[in-house]
């Protein structure tokens, strides 16, 4: 059974992004290979603009989501979601020297970059936007650094682990620097990451949950994590 | 840091670390999708044409509202409506009618999109290029006892193209930087490419120039073939203009 | 580009129906089962979201006007320049002229627009001077980008135009106005010019619907115009074709509202015969 | 006949009349009979242009028509060969009787395409405006009908086609596209054109007019040469000198009815109706 | 003056020969020269159009400039008002002589622009293809040039304008765009166009080639009114007729050189050239 994973179609260090011979790699592509090797699938990857991801699943231009995509109460009203694969924090990174803190006061007159359609930008909305802070949204999270290492946004708000691979590289390292993590909210930012699934293929969803369980147990999980991550990458 | 992203040329190198292949590999899906969707659209467009000079009412009036639409809609709007809606839609038919949905992929959603959009547009050049046939040409051909396929076969066919090949021309540039909006939708054709090249190396001006040289090295050479062509179909017309 | 294949990309007045020819009857009929569609559209798709999004749909099509018009003026301002260069030139305005000309038009509109503002854009920061200066707010934004991008894309396209209209005014109407002895200048401001724009008067109205055609690119650099705001509905709403659908309504709207303006003003001013 | 110019539908029996004519008719047969037209009528929405005309032309015959702009010339002319359709009356070519059926907006519609198609070979029709196939040259031009009408091979095509640009004196350009000539030699092409279907009869309408006065001599001298040879000619012109020379018979249309009809003597030398008489007049 | 037809450098005094002619006129003084060709030659490039002609007008003549196609006519009167630029000889206007230096390809050009334009205020041209402004409405193209070259006020202008349109019958027609009006009309506006600078001399280029046969009239007659006027005009027609008419002096040009010229009774009725006899006849 042929089965098309949708991924970002925009790099994503270091989850998903293309090499400069056009395969993707990262860590969720490493993280569906096992999984789909587990599960028995024969997964291919389908980059898809993110914005248009979820119509793409729904209206069956691909069959499953790995892409970082937080499991969230609001997306769960269109889509289904297998158990989380993953979980990190949320984090704030702005220009080094600023004084940033990852508050609604510290943010407060500042703008703000978030990825649109992301638990982040959900994040940001629910509690910056009413503390003065401006929000504008981009595309992609590569954007949003971008522009921030343009100077046209004071912060960015992402996954640490995300802000970090930026962060790492020459321009983050030149321009910019973490400011801490934004406070608790599951309501919004939801108990981690899943595999975004249709509603109703509760056999793939099964298949999904059975084989992520597996390979943590197996220790496949952690083998291929540690190339990338020095900490547990699942979370609590 | 400015000398960087101006002058690493290795990054555009065909095999990796350069991204040159990449960047190649999207220049040719982007002209295969413009070739496919550009001959949809051709094929769409004198059916449609055909439709709007001679057909019944209730066909033309169809035809009216699908060129309407088209030319009064951003192509950037039609190509998402089609490419989820659309697709969506052609599953659904092909489901029912028995076929069952098939798959369909990005290249073929693409050649879809692109050739549906041009559809109405050659629609309008062709219609455009037999009502410039002069009626007497037409007439004439009667006159002789021609029946009407063997009028339009032999006279109205070939005397529209020094009309037709101006417009068409047109559409196909159109056609070939209008595969750049796919890259909305996420697909790989060289405008895309050239943003995740651009993302992973943050050589953004490096990168995008070298797509604008591709993009600007196929209208070029394409305006020579088309140069060669109107040259040809207008051979009997040359003095009139 | 040639005037007809404006009038084949874009709606146009001459497409406008007439009055009298609604009323035929098969067209009473499909007008019936388009009013049909639209009541299913709007019983059984999902419009909830659309009383929420209103203010900021309204914002979004100003936006949207906004760029349209902006860029429409600017990029005409700098197409009479770039045409007259064209036609009677010396070689160092022609030459560039033709270039900027050929290379615009050869390449598309999206990827000029992120070359624009993500390419030279983030070369901006880097010079500290420019980080200084009164540009900075705007250089900060992202509309400057839009509007460039949209002038310099709609400055090649009518600057063509422009060549022609520049090289088809009849020598004879030059050289009337020569033998009652006008200077060159004179000639060019109450002759050339005016009788240029009198002859391009036509092809601008499918320009400006191209246009018009163009601005929903510049929110893929975060400009929030019309598209944007549809964007957003998608995400936040997570439905497929409702906002797609108001999308392309809202757009047959504003072209259709450019055309009927356009037929207004080209039944004041007759260019028969231009 | 004079009584009948009162009604609305005139009749025409040109060969029943004319006697001084320069040229002997046989006694009218069938087969001689190239053209008949009956009681033709033709509306153009509330306009009555053709008011019920009946003309008829045996082989042999040249007929000039004249008449005032608007007078119905262009239409009789392209009722006969049914590119404009007649609101009533019927049409025969060499004796075969068109057949048509109502269109159910009262006018008429072919009965039989195919047959139409057919006819439309017997009759060499010459517009004004010459409307050769720009696409191709003049030979090809020439060999079009042959070839894909009649069916003849190329090379049968070729020959005979040569051979007509030859007579009207454009074998040179025969390689040539139509918009490199001159109307005078577009218009002589045309001719050949019309003659390589080998028609019963020649429809010319108006052939010189949209001619410049230098050219008119040259197209005009080719169909002199055509009424000559007996060849069956209906013409529609406004060169009154040549009609008197080349046609034996005239007909004189005026707003949709034959005014009068006779031999050119009779028409141009005495003019019997007042319309006529002031046309004439007006025309010198 | 015979003798001198046959050299190349043929000079015209036309004040000095004509007697016979109706009008009277004053002994010739500068002022009354309203125009003085010398020597006028004009290449372009190999081809020797105008190969010597020298002419003059004094005030009150009305010159018709007759020939065959290509017999460089328009040329010389385009040199006239140096829209052309001459290859060699001399023009003055009104006395004032039209400076000129070497272009440097064997040519003249003007030696001050603005000499150039101040005289041709005084030279009325009008075209044989009108050349109105289409983006004025016809009052708009008659003021433009009294408004914008000569510096009048506009009501000044318009005042003028008013007059001259309610001359030529178009005064109704003032704020119609050009496009909107027939050929004939639209020469009669340019007329008026031309006669608002007030020019000393009228130029016309065959004002009524372009027109079609039933609109020459009315503005043959608008020019016949000018001419009995006393106006001086030079105008190069097909129109023998009205030439003979209206013209107290012709001059026939052949071939880049003044073949014969007189006036119109010796022209047209005892033309002594060859040339002049075959034109005369070619042209009835
Ligand atoms: N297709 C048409 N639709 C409507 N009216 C038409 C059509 N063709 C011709 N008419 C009208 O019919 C009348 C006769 O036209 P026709 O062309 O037969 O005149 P004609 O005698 O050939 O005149 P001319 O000498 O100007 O060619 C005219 O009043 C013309 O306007
Ligand atoms: N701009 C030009 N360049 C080259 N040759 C020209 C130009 N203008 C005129 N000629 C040539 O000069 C010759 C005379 O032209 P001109 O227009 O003066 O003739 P004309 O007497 O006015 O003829 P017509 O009666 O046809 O108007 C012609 O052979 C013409 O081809
Ligand atoms: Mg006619
Ligand atoms: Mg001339």
């Amino acid at each position: 059974q042929q089965v098309k994973v949708g991924i970002a179609a925009e790099p994503y260090p270091p989850f998903t992004s293309p090499d400069a011979s056009g395969n993707w790699e990262g860590w969720e592509i490493e993280f569906m290979k096992a999984m789909c090797a587990e599960a028995k699938l024969d997964c291919v990857v389908t980059p898809v603009a993110w914005d248009g991801i979820i119509p793409a699943l729904t209206s069956k231009k691909i069959d499953m989501i790995i892409g970082s995509m937080s499991i969230t109460a609001e997306r769960l009203k269109t889509i289904d979601f297998s158990d989380k694969y993953y979980n990190t924090p949320t984090g704030i990174i702005g220009a080094k020297g600023d004084d940033i803190k990852p508050t609604p006061e510290g943010l407060a007159g500042k703008t703000i970059g978030v990825q649109v359609s992301t638990v982040h930008q959900a994040y940001a909305m629910k509690h910056f936007a009413p503390a003065g802070v401006e929000v504008k949204e981009y595309q992609t999270q590569d954007e949003a650094n971008q522009d921030l290492a343009a100077g046209r946004v004071d912060a960015v708000q992402a996954d640490a682990i995300a802000l970090d691979a930026f962060l790492k590289s020459d321009q983050g390292k030149q321009c910019c620097d973490y400011k801490g993590e934004v406070a608790e909210d599951v309501d919004v930012i939801g108990p981690g990451v899943g595999v975004g699934l249709r509603k109703g293929e509760t056999e793939l969803k099964e298949k999904v949950n059975a084989a992520i369980k597996a390979i943590r147990e197996n220790g496949t999980y952690d083998a291929f994590s540690k190339k990338y991550f020095d900490f547990d990458i699942y979370g609590g | 840091m400015l000398g960087d992203s101006f002058i690493n040329w290795s990054l555009l190198s065909l095999s990796a670390p350069g991204w040159g292949g990449v960047l190649l590999q999207g220049f040719l899906s982007s002209i295969e999708i413009a070739v496919g969707g550009y001959a949809l659209g051709l094929a769409l467009g004198i059916g449609g044409a055909f439709g709007k000079l001679y057909g019944g009412p209730v066909l033309r009036d169809l035809l009216e509202c699908y060129t309407t639409v088209v030319r009064a809609v951003p192509e950037l709007v039609l190509i998402l409506l089609l490419y989820y809606a659309g697709t969506d839609l052609l599953n659904q038919l092909l489901g029912a009618i028995g076929v069952g949905a098939v798959d369909i992929s990005g290249l073929v959603a693409g050649i879809f999109v692109i050739g549906v959009v041009q559809g109405a547009y050659s629609t309008e050049v062709l219609r455009g290029a037999i009502k410039a046939v002069p009626a007497g040409q037409i007439e004439a051909a009667r006159a002789y006892g021609m029946s009407p396929l063997l009028v339009l076969r032999r006279i109205t066919l070939p005397a529209m193209l020094p009309y037709a090949i101006p417009g068409l021309a047109n559409l196909w540039l159109i056609a070939t930087k209008d595969t750049a909006l796919l890259a909305v939708v996420g697909f790989s054709e060289l405008t895309l490419v050239t943003r995740q090249a651009a993302g992973a190396t943050k050589a953004y001006l490096l990168f995008f120039c070298a797509a604008g040289a591709l993009y600007l090295a196929l209208t070029l050479v394409s305006n020579v073939f088309i140069g060669m062509l109107e040259r040809h179909a207008r051979r009997g017309f040359a003095e009139q203009r | 580009m040639t005037d007809e294949t404006t009038h084949a990309l874009a709606y146009t007045p001459e497409d406008l129906p007439r009055k009298e020819s609604f009323l035929k009857p098969h067209r009473i009929v499909l007008m019936l089962l388009l009013a049909a569609l639209v009541v299913a559209v709007a019983v059984f798709m999902r419009w909830d979201w659309l009383p929420r999004y209103l203010p900021r749909l309204g914002s979004g099509i100003l936006v949207s006007l906004a760029m349209l018009f902006s860029t429409a003026i600017l990029g005409f301002l700098l197409a009479v320049p770039l045409g007259l260069a064209q036609v009677t030139g010396p070689w160092f305005f022609k030459a560039p002229a033709r270039i900027f000309c050929t290379v615009i038009r050869g390449t598309p509109l999206l990827l000029q627009l992120w070359l624009l503002y993500y390419g030279l854009g983030s070369l901006f920061p880097q010079f500290p001077a420019i980080r200084q200066s009164f540009l900075w707010p705007y250089l900060r934004e992202a509309w400057p980008y839009g509007v460039a991008a949209l002038t310099v894309s709609f400055a090649a396209y009518e600057g063509e135009v422009m060549r022609g209209a520049f090289a088809g005014v009849p020598s004879g109407e030059l050289e009337a106005a020569r033998a009652y002895g006008m200077g060159r200048w004179t000639m060019f401001r109450r002759i050339w010019l005016p009788r240029a724009i009198h002859r391009a008067l036509p092809t601008l109205n499918g320009e400006t619907v191209l246009q018009l055609k163009s601005t929903p690119l510049v929110a893929t650099i975060t400009v929030v115009d019309v598209y944007a705001v549809i964007s957003k509905v998608r995400q936040e709403t997570y439905l497929t074709y409702e906002p797609l659908l108001l999308l392309a309504a809202i757009y047959m709207c504003l072209t259709a509202i450019l055309v009927v303006a356009f037929r207004y003003f080209e039944n004041r001013i007759p260019t028969r015969g231009a | 006949m004079l009584h009948e110019r009162k009604t609305r539908g005139t009749v025409f029996h040109g060969f029943n009349e004319r006697s001084a004519n320069e040229r002997s008719r046989a006694p009218m047969t069938d087969a001689a009979q190239a053209i008949a037209v009956t009681d033709l009528h033709k509306r153009f929405g509330p306009l009555e242009v053709l008011k019920g005309v009946s003309l008829s032309a045996r082989q042999g015959d040249v007929i000039a028509i004249i008449g005032g702009s608007g007078s119905g010339k262009s239409t009789l002319l392209r009722c006969i060969n049914m590119l404009e359709l007649p609101s009533a009356g019927q049409i025969s070519v060499h004796g075969e009787e068109i057949r048509m059926k109502p269109d159910g907006h009262g006018g008429l519609m072919p009965a039989d395409r195919k047959q139409v198609q057919r006819i439309r070979t017997q009759l060499g029709m010459v517009f004004q405006s010459f409307n050769l196939w720009q696409h191709m040259t003049i030979l090809q031009n020439v060999i079009e009908a042959p070839v894909h009408v009649l069916g003849k091979t190329k090379a049968e095509a070729v020959e005979t086609a040569e051979a007509l640009l030859r007579r009207v004196g454009l074998y040179e350009k025969r390689d040539a596209y139509p918009a490199f000539l001159s109307g005078g030699q577009q218009q002589r092409a045309a001719i050949a054109r019309a003659l390589a279907i080998q028609p019963l009869v020649m429809l010319f309408d108006e052939p010189t007019s949209a001619l410049d006065p230098e050219l008119v001599g040259e197209v005009l001298s080719v169909i002199g040469d055509l009424a000559r040879e007996e060849r069956t000619m209906v013409l529609v012109t406004h060169e009154m000198k040549f009609a008197r020379d080349v046609a034996n018979h005239i007909v004189f249309l005026h707003n949709g009815v034959i005014e009068e009809q006779g031999p050119p003597e009779a028409i141009f030398g005495a003019p019997k109706s007042e319309r006529l008489k002031k046309f004439i007049s007006s025309i010198h």
